[in-house]
């Protein structure tokens, strides 16, 4: 295997004294996706917002280009590439568009690019129909997909996801999974959480089990 | 009774019919409250972002400090004001004292703790996950901190009308370090105040009713545009 | 710029002065309104340029500290005796203060004090003094605010009060007090001006004020004061030129 | 400023040494304000929900009047109720004018809007699912109410804070209905205001500062209590 | 068949002149589960709030005990016997317990009576450990658990629920599988939202999709 982009190590945390992860070790390699299942409450979202840098974790360090960094250190710029997606996503007050858009004012594209990618995914998502609408009037459903959209439009070189289709039908699983299935190739980084293997076939090249605050494969 | 309809009559027509007197004083309790809650509002929008998101120990005393705040009679800021402006008080080389200048400081120090203060209470209602949605699609803390502002900006604009509400309506400060000086620094309040004084109860009332009035005009205004907005959210 | 009590300002002299003096000067006066004590303090602060106050004892220790100089005295009104129209203490056509107020402290009727250190303030207690009689919270009730207003709590009240005929003449159509006692020497109410001693601050407009005070103890000034009429009656009484 | 400092130990010494006029001040101040907040609440709170929750046809009308009345000026305030409460006037025979009563009828008039106006943001911001979930559970109306008011509680706690600040320093209608009457109606606000007019801006300023120390407990206090409730929320 | 419980007629519904539900008819069979799929965004919560009474419909009326009545008129009487499970749960400040009992204190329980449910239903629902923990801080999955519990201890005659299982792990959609059959079996009607049949498998009595605002079996 290649090198891990980033590696997580001795990742530790508890709220009110109760220890969610213990010891927990994780390495992301370029263009792999991981599947991280686990009981209601073991830990899955809390690990993917530490590796996200929005949850402070107890100790973790990371280790990228074969050198190790304290998590404190490190994380405000690593979090520059990887995006995180709530397990129940938080639309800001706007329409579809402005919500898909809202990340790409922070990037290097110039002004027709960044429009030529709105377009593309607002079409890719299906979401062309609905691109006006106040995001906030949307079914549970489209909000997931405008959530899933807003990150992947971005391209980070990590993508966390969160249970990112429970509630989305049928039709748009299949669509998410074939966008991250392009994604992989072009070297993204997935790790995504959930209780249904079935839904990421062959997407998922490893599969964590969390239980008791341990990772096993 | 009948003598404050009858004042209420005659300042309202002297209000329409562009009585140079009665405007002047109306205009000056406005421009000097709008200049006070306008340049208030950004640096007490950041202090009570940074409170409800900061982590720093402090927090909860500053905001305590804030809040108490809220219970200083005008009068006393605008004692501490006048000191600082006499003569020979630190700032009496400005020659600020009995300015329009001097009462916009004034107003400015005391709707900057009831911004902070209820905007501190909107801003922590905000669900938690706007700042990280925020956060994790790459934008930088300024944008974030606008991007949470706006999210929970009718409570903000609520906040705003409360801080425009008093310093409009006070008149400690006012008079104080304005000086209630006819055509320099006289506003609706201190006005208020002279006819109370004289024992012109009524024409005090038909004062207030002016400014009631067009307060309402601001507010029914702004709330117009707020409802506009809320349709569409 | 000057400072003056409320009292003056209230009862629309100043208002009426101003255009005369203005036109015959070319000044400009901006008037501040204050109770007398902060008058005295604005002008120690060297805030405003001149002031129009009464309260003799206080002026004095004001032009001895040196922060105020040439003191002149513009003109008097007096105080008189304000009460309920049924009268329950008997003073009404009383001329003799002190007696005034043994009638009032003996049968314990309800009077209503300024309370404020204003120029009033000092002169009741001084009578109160020279009485020699004590006051009792039960009857005797210190307001702490303006005249005007305090006539209308006594008013309220149906009780006694003392107030310079300047405010008496301005709300007495308002009230349904009387007025009961007056013309004892002792309730005299002289009013002077000072300048603010230039010396002490050097932006003081020193030459405005010297102005003020020559127009105002001139022949026209004096003329307006004493023109200077509410419901029929002459309110202040000029005294720069006759003295 | 050597004054002031002066002004204000010897304020804070007859303080803790429990000079009783002094006290006696203060406590009237503070029982009046209680009063006025504690009776103005929970109306408050109910105009606000029904404000925020009610479809009636009038409801951003009046909003916006209750936002208007932010602006009324207090010695307004305190001159309608003394024209209401004179003896010749409609309520005259209820013998109220110069009480501490009349002084927590127009406390109350005062803070009434201010609540509403603060409280309806807050209870507008709240999710609306909360509502949905307490009416599907089978809870009554007024049941559902006090869920949502619980639940933007924080909200609400700053509405009221803000509500007893503007009354514990408001002077306009202490003065004017109270009449500042040495043991019976002076508050703190009214002898700052007579201090104040006698020249005596360090010993106004000293009971400023007093009751700021005071606000400060009392808040400090309230905000410890909303701290530790965040903990655990 | 047995007559139906409630039956509801020519539901329409707009939105912003889009008409989402179009002259949709529903009857509900006491102990019967309706299972209602769509895509996202094809109106199924739409439907649910309706029925519920938290959401007013454009036009539509309610048939029972052989009566037909506009929904406007019978609604709030009606719905004391139907309860809603959102889509996204919203658990109220304070403890799992306090969530749970929040509707106890609306029944004619005893106090006995509450507190045995109560346990009971703890106990069932696998929250008993987490029963004193504040509800906001729980992970997704048992917010969705707490939601549910909140909802079925009640025993409504009828219960709505908005795609409950979506974020709850394989376990706790076996148990709340179960607990629903036992809930029918004692005669409640249940209509339940989903894009996943097959974890209903064997409580479903109907299916229904919705598309383009019709009901189709
Ligand atoms: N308050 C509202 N204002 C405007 N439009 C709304 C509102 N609520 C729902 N809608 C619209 O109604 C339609 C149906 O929404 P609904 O939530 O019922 O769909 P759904 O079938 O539950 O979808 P999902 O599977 O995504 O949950 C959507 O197009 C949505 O945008
Ligand atoms: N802010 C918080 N305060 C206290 N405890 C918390 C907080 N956030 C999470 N927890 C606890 O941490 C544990 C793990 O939560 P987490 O959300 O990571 O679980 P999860 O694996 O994502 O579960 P699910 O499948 O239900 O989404 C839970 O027991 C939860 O109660
Ligand atoms: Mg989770
Ligand atoms: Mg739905």
């Amino acid at each position: 295997m290649s090198e891990p982009l980033l590696l997580f190590r001795g990742i530790e945390k508890s709220f009110a004294g109760n220890q969610i992860l213990k010891n927990v070790n994780l390495s992301i390699y370029p263009g792999k996706c991981i599947l991280l299942s686990g009981k209601n409450g073991s830990g899955k979202s809390t690990l993917l917002k530490i590796i996200a840098g929005l949850e402070t974790p107890s100790k973790a360090e990371i280790e990228f280009s074969g050198k190790s960094h304290s998590w404190k250190s490190v994380i405000r710029s690593i979090r520059k590439n990887i995006i995180y997606l709530h397990q129940q996503p938080y639309l800001l007050s706007g329409t579809v568009v402005s919500n898909v858009a809202y990340g790409l004012r922070f990037t290097h594209l110039n002004r027709t690019q960044r429009s030529d990618s709105l377009k593309e995914a607002l079409e890719w998502a299906g979401l062309a129909d609905v691109a006006n609408k106040q995001a906030k009037t949307l079914s549970g459903g489209v909000q997931q997909r405008v959530a899933f959209t807003r990150a992947w439009i971005l391209k980070p070189k990590v993508l966390l996801l969160d249970e990112p289709m429970a509630n989305m039908d049928y039709e748009s699983r299949m669509q998410a999974c074939d966008l991250l299935k392009r994604m992989k190739s072009e070297g993204m980084s997935i790790v995504v959480t959930g209780h249904d293997a079935d839904i990421f076939d062959g997407l998922t090249d490893k599969h964590f089990h969390l239980t008791e605050g341990k990772l096993e494969s | 009774m009948e003598g404050m309809l009858i004042s209420t009559q005659q300042a309202l027509h002297m209000l329409l019919t562009g009585d140079s007197e009665l405007w002047s004083i109306v205009m000056l309790s406005f421009s000097v409250s709008f200049k006070a809650i306008i340049l208030t509002t950004p640096p007490a929008m950041v202090v009570a972002y940074s409170l409800a998101n900061g982590n720093f120990p402090g927090n909860k005393i500053v905001l305590a400090v804030f809040n108490s705040l809220l219970s200083v009679p005008t009068v006393v800021i605008g004692l501490l004001l006048y000191v600082l402006l006499t003569r020979q008080g630190p700032f009496g080389d400005l020659r600020l004292l009995f300015t329009q200048t001097a009462m916009v400081i004034g107003q400015m120090m005391l709707c900057f703790p009831i911004l902070v203060a209820l905007g501190y209470a909107a801003i922590n209602a905000a669900d938690r996950r706007v700042k990280e949605t925020s956060i994790t699609l790459g934008a930088p803390w300024w944008f974030t901190m606008l991007t949470v502002l706006y999210e929970v900006r009718f409570g903000l604009l609520a906040a705003v009308l409360t801080g425009f509400g008093r310093i409009i309506s006070e008149v400690g400060i006012s008079m104080m370090v304005g000086g209630n000086i006819l055509g320099y620094t006289r506003n609706i309040t201190t006005a208020i105040a002279l006819e109370t004084s004289k024992g012109e109860f009524a024409q005090g009332i038909a004062l207030g009713i002016v400014l009631l009035l067009l307060a309402f005009m601001l507010t029914a205004f702004l709330t117009y545009v707020q409802g506009k907005q809320e349709i569409t959210a | 710029r000057l400072a003056t009590t409320t009292s003056t300002d209230n009862s629309g002299l100043i208002r009426e002065l101003t255009p005369y003096f203005e036109k015959r000067t070319g000044f400009q006066l901006q008037v501040v309104s204050v109770g007398t004590g902060q008058a005295l303090r604005m002008g120690q602060d060297g805030n405003v340029d001149v002031l129009l106050v009464h309260a003799p004892a206080a002026e004095k220790a004001f032009v001895e500290a040196g922060f105020g100089i040439n003191r002149r005295a513009v003109m008097f009104n007096d105080f008189v005796f304000a009460g309920p129209e049924s009268d329950p203490a008997g003073i009404g056509g009383e001329s003799d203060a002190v007696r005034v107020l043994q009638k009032i402290a003996r049968g314990k009727h309800i009077f209503v004090s300024r309370g404020d250190d204003s120029g009033t303030h000092k002169k009741e207690l001084s009578l109160w003094k020279k009485a020699k009689l004590k006051r009792h919270k039960s009857w005797y009730r210190e307001a702490g605010q303006g005249m005007g207003r305090v006539l209308q709590i006594a008013d309220e009240m149906n009780a006694y009060t003392i107030v310079d005929r300047g405010t008496w003449l301005a709300f007495q159509l308002k009230l349904s007090l009387k007025l009961l006692a007056e013309g004892d020497t002792e309730l005299h109410n002289p009013y002077s001006i000072i300048a603010v001693n230039p010396a002490r601050y050097p932006g003081i407009n020193y030459l405005g004020a010297m102005s003020l005070i020559a127009w105002l103890t001139s022949v026209e000034g004096q003329k307006q004061i004493s023109n200077f009429i509410i419901n029929g009656r002459s309110l202040f009484t000029p005294v720069a030129i006759n003295n």
